[in-house]
C-alpha cells in the first residue's frame, strides 16, 4: 500500500518515481484524526502520486481513531504534522501547546445538525428550543455557541457514542454530523433528512486543518513550505478525480467501501474547493477567519484571551 | 444377632497401583463393637471410607444393614483428622448434624452442650477450632459423631491424640451409648490395651495388600477398671501383640509392592 | 475498659491510615517534581496544583458528578455482585454448566462496549439506566470467577464430611461453600468496586445526559474536548475517590465477615 | 498401553469440548430466533446468518485485526501477569507496603483510558506499543488482587514450619508461598486474559497507526461510523476468538501448574 | 552436663482468656531426653512452641542454651499435625530443610532417602501426601524433623498415629539419634508406657493453668524390649499413672476457668 514505510515511493505507485540519484528523503510524520477517509483524500493523492518525494519528504502518514490526541502529538513534537480542528490550535496555544495551522481542508466547515426531513423544526432556532434528544459531542465550541445563541435551551444533549442507531431509531430526533457524511448514510438507507449547516448559523472555524508546532515551523520553515505545496497539488488532484485515489483509501479503512468513498467525495467537493477558488487557493487561510474564531472562542469562554498576534496562529506557505 | 455390617472380597487399588486392600472379609454383629487393629498403611481408613460410602471397592461387595430410624442418623463417621469448620465454634461445629437434620435450635444446642460435657469439654463451647488444643479438637469432632445417637459408629484413631485418663473415659462413654442405642461400632486403633478393652470381636490386618490376617474374640463380658488390671487382659493383650508383629512380618499375598 | 477498647480502636484505625497517606503524599510530591523538572506542558500534564485549584473551582460540578456516577457504578456493583456470587455458585455446582457457561461468561467481558452501545442505549435508554448497565457489564466476571474459585477450593473433607451427614445442596452451599469462599469473592468484589465506577463512566460515555448536572463521564469527555485538562485530572480523581469510597465500604464489609474466619484460622 | 491412555485423553478433551459447543449452539439459535421474532432492525441487531456472513466477506480483514490485536493483547497480558504476580508478591510480603501501596493500585483500573491518552500515546508513541500499555494497564489489577489474595491465605502452619526450617525471605516466597497461591493466581490471570483483550481494543481507540494495519478498534469504530453493524458483531466476535484463545492459553498453563496441586489436595 | 532447655516462671494467656501456662518452671540436661505428658489441652504444645520459639511467655524466661554448629540445624520440631507440602512427594518433603539450608541435590536426596526408609517408608518416596495414610504422613514428618540431625528435637506426640510397633522402632530410632548425636530431646506423648521407656526425666503437666506438677526420673539405663515386660518398668508406669490421674483431679492454681 501506499501508507506504509519510510522507503521511497516504489514502482508503479505513483506518476513520477524518483531517479535514483536523487539525495536522501527526510522522513516526516503526519498524523491523522481519524481513519483514512475521503476528507483525507488530497493527502493520499499527493503520496500516490509521489508529490510529497518531489518535495524531498518521505511523509508517513499515521492513521488515527476516535480519542487519538493528535493535537498533543503534534504540539509535543511526536509528529510533525498532525490534523486538528481550528479551535484546537487556539485551545491548545492557551494551555502551552504551540500549533501552528498550515493548511486547511475544508474552507467552508462541514459540521451541521441533522433531523430528519419530516421533523417539525425549521431552524437551529427552533430544535434548540424544543425538548428533543440531540446526540453532540459536548465540548466542542459548536456547542457552546448553539447554547449562548439559543439561550434557554431545553434541548436535552447526549453524547454520539451509539452511532447513527438511536438516531435511525428515533431515540434523538437530532444528530451532530459531517454534511458529507452521516446524511449520505441516511439517504442511501432511504431515511431522507435535513441538514443546518453550521457554517450558516455563523459559526464557521477551518474544521479540519493540517497543523505543526511552532518550533518545527521555525526550525524547518522550507520544509513546511515543500510539504503544503505538495499537499495543496494532492488536494487538486483529488478534487478533479476523486475515484482515482479511492480505491487506494478504502484498501486502508476496514470498514467504509469504494462507492461510499466516492458519494463522500462528490459531497465535500464544494466545501474544500467553493467555487470559483483556484488552484493555488486550496488550502489557504484568511486572517479575518481566525480573528472571528478567536473572537468567538473568547466570547464563548472557551479561550481567556484571543492571541495577541494572529499571524503566530497560522502560516499560509507561499 | 444378625450381622450389621458384611465385607466380603473387597479389593480396592489406587490409581497409582497401591493396591490397599485385597480380598478383606469380615462381619459385625448388630450391636456390637469391632476393632480394627494393624500396621500404618495397611488400609484401616480405606475399609472404613467405603463402609461410609465415601469410597467404593474395585472388586467384592461390602454393605451396612439397613436400619430404622431417621436416614441422617443412620451411619456417623469420626475421620483420623478433625474436620471441624474454621468459623464454627466447638457448639455450633457439634450441633451441625443435628442443624443439617433440621432439628429445632434449642433442642440442637441443648443436645451438642451435653454431648460437648460428656467429652470433657464443658467449658469450651464457645471457642473457635484455632483456639483448641489437638486433643480437644479431635473431642470436638468425636462429640459431632455421637451428637445424632447413630446407630453405626464408625470411629477412625479418634483417640490417638488424648492422654491415657480421657482416652478410657471417652471408651466408656462410646460403650455406654453402645449399650443404650444397640449401637454397632467399628473403631480402628493403635492401642492394644484398647483394642482388647473395646473389641467384641478385633481384627487384625496386615498390609501389603491390606487384609484381615485374624479375627480374635476376647470375650470380655462386663469392662471396668478391675478388667483392665486383670490378668486374663495382660493375656489378650499380649497374645495380639504377637498377632500385630506377625501381620508386620506377613509375606505380602500378591501385594505389588511394600 | 470499653473507652480504652474505642479509644485504642480508633489509633489502630488512624495507624492504618498513615500508610495509603504517606504513600499518596510522596505520589504527589514526585508528580510535582516531576512537572518542575520535565516540563511536560500543561496540556499534556498539569500539576498537582493546578489540578486541586481546578478542582476548587469545579467544586460544585464534581460534586455532582461524583454523586451522578457514584450511584450509577454502586447500582451496578450491586447488580454484578449478587449476580456473579450467584452465578457462580450455580457453575460451581455442576461440572456440564461450569464446562458450559463458563467460557460464555468470559465473553461478556471481552465485547467493547462501544460495539454495543447502540442496544445498550436501546435498551435502557440514555440516562442513568445503561451507566447501571454497563458498570454491571463491566464489574460481574471477577465476581463470577472468584466465587467459583473460591468455592471450587472448597476443602475436600469438609465436602466428604457433608456428603456422610446428608447435607442437602443448598445447606451444602450456604453452610460450608460459601463460606469457605468468602476470602476469595471479597477479593473479587474488590476487583469489581473499582472496576464498576470505570464501567459506570464508560457508560455515560455513550449513554448519559449531558446538561447542568453531568456525570463524571460527560465531565471527562467535555473536559478533554476543550483541552481543559486541569479539569480532566480533577475529574478523574473524583472518580477515583468514588471508586475508593466504594473500595472501602467493600473492604470493611469483608472484614466484618472475614474476621471470625480469620481469628479462626491464623 | 500408552495408546489406549492417549486416545483416552483425546475422549476426555472431547468430552470437556460438548458442553462450551452445546451452550454456544443454542445461543445462537436463541439469538436468531430472537432477530426473526422481534425484528429489532438490522442495524441494531443482525442476525447470526448476516453476521456469519460478513465474517466470511472481510475474512482477510478480519484475520489480519485478530492477529494485530491478539499481538497486544498478549503482549500487555505477560506484562501485566509478570507486573501483577511481582507487585502482589511485593505488597503479600509487607503489611506497610500493603496498605500504602494497594489503594493506589486500585486506582489505575479506575483511570479512564480516555483520560490518559494524551500521555499514553505521548509516552508510547503511535503504533502497538499504545495498545499493549493500554491492555497492560486494564489487566494488571485482577493479577495483583489475587496475588495477594493468595499469597496472604497461605496455611499459617506452613509458615509457621519456615520459619523454624530458618527459610530465608525469597525461599518463603518461592517454595511456600507461589506455590500455594497458584490456584488464586491462575484464576486472576484468567479473569486478566479477557481484560488484556477490551484493553488493547480501548488502546486502538485511541491509538494511532502506521501503514495499513487495521487491529479489530479500528475495524469496531469504521464499521461502526460506516452503519454496518454486521461487520461491527463480526469484529466483536473475533475479539472474542481472540479472548479465548488466550484465556485457553492460560487455562492449559493453570492446569498443568494446577495438575500436581489438585492430584495432592483432591 | 549444663541445662540445655530452661524455662522459669513461664506464663502464656491467650486473647480470649485462657491461661495456658503459668508458673511453669523445668530445665533439660544437654543430651537427655525430657517426656512432658498431661491430660489433653494443660499447655504441652503451648510450651513446646515457646521452646521453638514460635509463641512468647507473657512472664517468666524461656530458653535453649545456644550450642556449636550450622544454625539452621539447631532446634528441629515435629508438630502435632504432619504439615506437609501437598504438591511435594514424601522424599522432597523430607529434603525441604536441607534445601533450604542449601545443601547440593544429591546429597540432600540421599539423605532423606536413609531417614525415610529409617522410618519405614523405604516404598513410599516419591507419594504426595494426599496419597498417604495418616501415620504414613506423620512418620514423613517426623523423617523431616530428623533430617537435619538436629541438636535440639521437640516432638509433639508424633507417634499418636502409629501402630504400637512401629512406635517402638521409632522410639529407638530416637535413643539411637540420640546417642549418636548427643541431641537434647523434648517429646511429648499420652502413651504412658512410652514415657516410661523414653524420659530421662519425666515432667507430669496439670491444666487450669498449665504448670508442672511433679518431675520424675524413672533412672533406666539401657533401654531394650526386655525393659519392656520387665516389674521395674510396670512399676513405674503404674506410678506414672497415678500421677496422671492425680493432675487431673488437680485443684487449678488461680486458673481463670475450667
Ligand atoms: N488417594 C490415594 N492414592 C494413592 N494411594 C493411597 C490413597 N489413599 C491411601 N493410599 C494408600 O493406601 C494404603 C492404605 O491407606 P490407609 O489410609 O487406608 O491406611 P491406614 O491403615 O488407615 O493407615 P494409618 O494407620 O497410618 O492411618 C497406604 O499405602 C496409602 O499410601
Ligand atoms: N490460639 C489460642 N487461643 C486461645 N486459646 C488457645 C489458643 N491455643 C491454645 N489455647 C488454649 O490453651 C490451652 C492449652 O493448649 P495446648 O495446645 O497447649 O494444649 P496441649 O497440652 O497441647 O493439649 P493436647 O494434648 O490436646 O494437644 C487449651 O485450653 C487451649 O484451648
Ligand atoms: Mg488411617
Ligand atoms: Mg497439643
Amino acid at each position: 500500500g501506499c501508507g506504509d514505510g519510510r522507503a521511497p515511493a516504489k514502482p508503479g505507485s505513483g506518476a513520477a518515481p524518483v531517479p535514483p540519484e536523487a539525495p536522501a528523503l527526510r522522513p516526516v510524520r503526519l498524523q491523522l484524526n481519524w481513519m483514512p477517509e475521503p476528507e483525507f483524500g488530497g493527502i493520499y493523492a499527493a503520496k500516490q502520486d509521489g508529490l510529497f518525494a518531489r518535495a524531498g519528504l518521505d511523509v508517513e502518514i499515521i492513521a488515527g481513531s476516535a480519542g487519538t490526541p493528535t493535537a498533543q502529538m503534534t504540539a509535543s513534537g511526536q509528529v510533525e504534522f498532525g490534523i486538528v480542528g481550528g479551535d484546537q490550535v487556539l485551545t491548545l496555544r492557551e494551555k502551552g501547546g504551540d500549533l501552528v495551522g498550515l493548511f486547511a481542508i475544508f474552507h467552508t466547515s462541514p459540521m451541521g445538525v441533522m433531523v430528519r426531513a419530516d421533523a417539525p423544526w425549521k431552524s437551529l432556532q427552533d430544535l434548540w428550543a424544543s425538548d428533543a434528544t440531540v446526540a453532540m459531542e459536548t465540548g466542542l465550541p459548536f456547542v457552546r455557541y448553539l447554547n449562548q445563541k439559543y439561550p434557554g435551551a431545553r434541548v436535552k444533549l447526549v453524547p454520539t457514542g451509539t452511532g447513527l442507531a438511536a438516531f435511525e431509531q428515533g431515540i434523538v430526533q437530532a444528530q451532530q454530523c459531517f454534511i458529507s457524511a452521516e446524511p449520505v448514510q441516511m439517504e442511501l438507507k432511504g431515511i431522507p433528512v435535513r441538514v443546518f449547516s453550521l457554517a450558516d448559523g455563523g459559526y464557521d472555524p477551518y474544521t479540519v486543518t493540517v497543523a505543526t508546532s511552532a518550533a518545527f515551523l521555525a526550525k524547518d520553515r522550507e520544509a513546511c513550505a515543500a510539504f503544503v505545496r505538495a499537499l495543496r497539488e494532492g488536494w487538486r488532484r483529488y478534487l478533479a478525480e476523486p475515484a482515482k485515489y479511492n480505491p487506494a483509501i478504502a484498501k486502508l479503512n476496514p470498514g467504509m467501501t469504494v462507492a461510499a468513498m466516492d458519494v463522500a467525495a462528490a459531497k465535500q467537493h464544494d466545501l474544500v474547493a467553493p467555487p470559483g477558488t483556484g488552484a493555488n487557493e486550496v488550502g489557504m487561510m484568511e486572517r479575518a477567519r481566525w480573528q472571528t474564531l478567536a473572537r468567538q472562542l473568547q466570547e464563548l469562554g472557551t479561550i481567556k484571551a484571543a492571541p495577541a498576534v494572529i499571524d503566530d496562529v497560522f502560516w499560509n506557505a507561499p | 444377632m444378625p450381622d450389621a455390617i458384611t465385607v466380603s472380597g473387597v479389593r480396592r487399588a489406587f490409581d497409582d497401583g497401591t493396591v490397599a486392600l485385597d480380598g478383606t472379609t469380615l462381619s459385625v454383629e448388630r450391636g456390637s463393637v469391632a476393632v480394627l487393629v494393624g500396621p500404618s498403611g495397611c488400609g484401616k481408613t480405606t475399609l472404613l471410607r467405603i463402609l461410609a460410602g465415601l469410597d467404593a471397592p474395585d472388586a467384592g461387595t461390602a454393605s451396612v444393614a439397613p436400619v430404622a430410624g431417621e436416614g441422617a442418623a443412620r451411619v456417623s463417621i469420626a475421620f483420623q483428622e478433625p474436620r471441624l469448620l474454621p468459623w464454627r465454634s466447638a457448639l455450633r461445629n457439634v450441633a451441625l448434624p443435628l442443624e443439617l437434620a433440621r432439628a429445632a435450635k434449642a433442642d440442637r444446642d441443648d443436645r451438642a452442650r451435653a454431648m460437648l460435657s460428656l467429652v470433657g469439654l464443658g467449658g469450651a463451647e464457645r471457642k473457635l477450632p484455632g483456639q483448641l488444643s489437638g486433643g480437644m479438637r479431635m473431642r470436638v469432632a468425636i462429640a459431632r459423631a455421637l451428637v445424632t445417637r447413630p446407630q453405626v459408629l464408625l470411629l477412625d484413631e479418634p483417640f490417638g491424640a488424648l492422654d491415657e485418663i480421657t482416652r478410657h473415659q471417652l471408651d466408656d462413654l462410646v460403650l455406654r451409648l453402645r449399650a443404650e442405642l444397640g449401637m454397632t461400632v467399628v473403631l480402628v486403633t493403635h492401642a492394644i490395651t484398647e483394642a482388647a478393652y473395646m473389641g467384641d470381636r478385633v481384627f487384625v490386618m496386615a498390609p501389603s495388600p491390606g487384609r484381615v490376617v485374624r479375627a480374635f474374640e476376647p470375650g470380655f463380658g462386663m469392662r471396668d477398671a478391675a478388667l483392665r488390671a486383670s490378668p486374663r487382659f495382660a493375656a489378650v493383650v499380649a497374645d495380639l501383640m504377637q498377632s500385630l508383629a506377625g501381620a508386620m512380618l506377613a509375606v505380602p499375598a500378591g501385594g505389588v509392592r511394600a | 475498659m470499653s473507652r480504652t477498647a474505642a479509644s485504642s480502636r480508633l489509633r489502630t484505625a488512624l495507624a492504618a491510615a498513615v500508610p495509603p497517606c504517606a504513600v499518596l503524599v510522596a505520589c504527589v510530591c514526585a508528580w510535582q517534581a516531576a512537572v518542575w523538572v520535565f516540563r511536560p506542558g500543561e496540556y499534556l500534564l498539569p500539576s498537582p496544583i493546578q489540578v486541586a485549584q481546578e478542582a476548587w473551582d469545579s467544586r460544585a460540578t464534581l460534586a455532582r458528578a461524583a454523586w451522578l456516577t457514584g450511584l450509577s457504578a454502586a447500582g451496578g456493583f450491586a447488580i454484578a455482585a449478587c449476580t456473579g456470587v450467584l452465578a457462580g455458585s450455580v457453575l460451581a455446582a455442576s461440572r456440564f454448566l461450569m464446562r458450559g457457561l463458563y467460557p460464555i461468561a468470559t465473553l461478556l467481558q471481552m465485547v467493547p462496549l462501544v460495539a454495543i452501545a447502540p442496544l445498550l442505549v436501546v435498551w435502557c435508554g440514555y440516562g442513568w439506566r445503561t451507566s447501571v448497565a454497563s458498570a454491571a457489564i463491566v464489574s460481574v466476571f471477577p465476581v463470577l470467577a472468584s466465587t467459583l474459585d473460591g468455592m471450587r477450593g472448597t476443602d475436600r473433607g469438609l465436602v466428604e464430611l457433608f456428603g456422610t451427614l446428608r447435607a442437602g445442596r443448598v445447606q451444602r452451599w450456604w453452610k460450608l461453600e460459601l463460606p469457605w469462599a468468602i476470602p476469595s469473592i471479597v477479593t473479587g468484589l474488590r476487583v469489581a468496586a473499582g472496576l464498576s465506577v470505570i464501567g459506570a463512566i464508560v457508560g455515560e460515555f455513550v449513554g448519559a445526559f449531558a446538561g447542568n448536572a453531568s456525570p463524571v463521564g460527560i465531565v471527562i469527555l467535555s473536559a478533554l474536548r476543550e483541552h481543559r485538562t486541569e479539569l480532566v485530572f480533577a475529574a478523574v480523581l473524583t472518580a477515583a475517590v468514588v471508586g475508593f469510597v466504594l473500595f472501602g465500604l467493600v473492604s470493611a464489609l469483608g472484614w466484618v465477615a472475614l474476621r471470625r474466619w480469620h481469628a479462626s484460622v491464623g
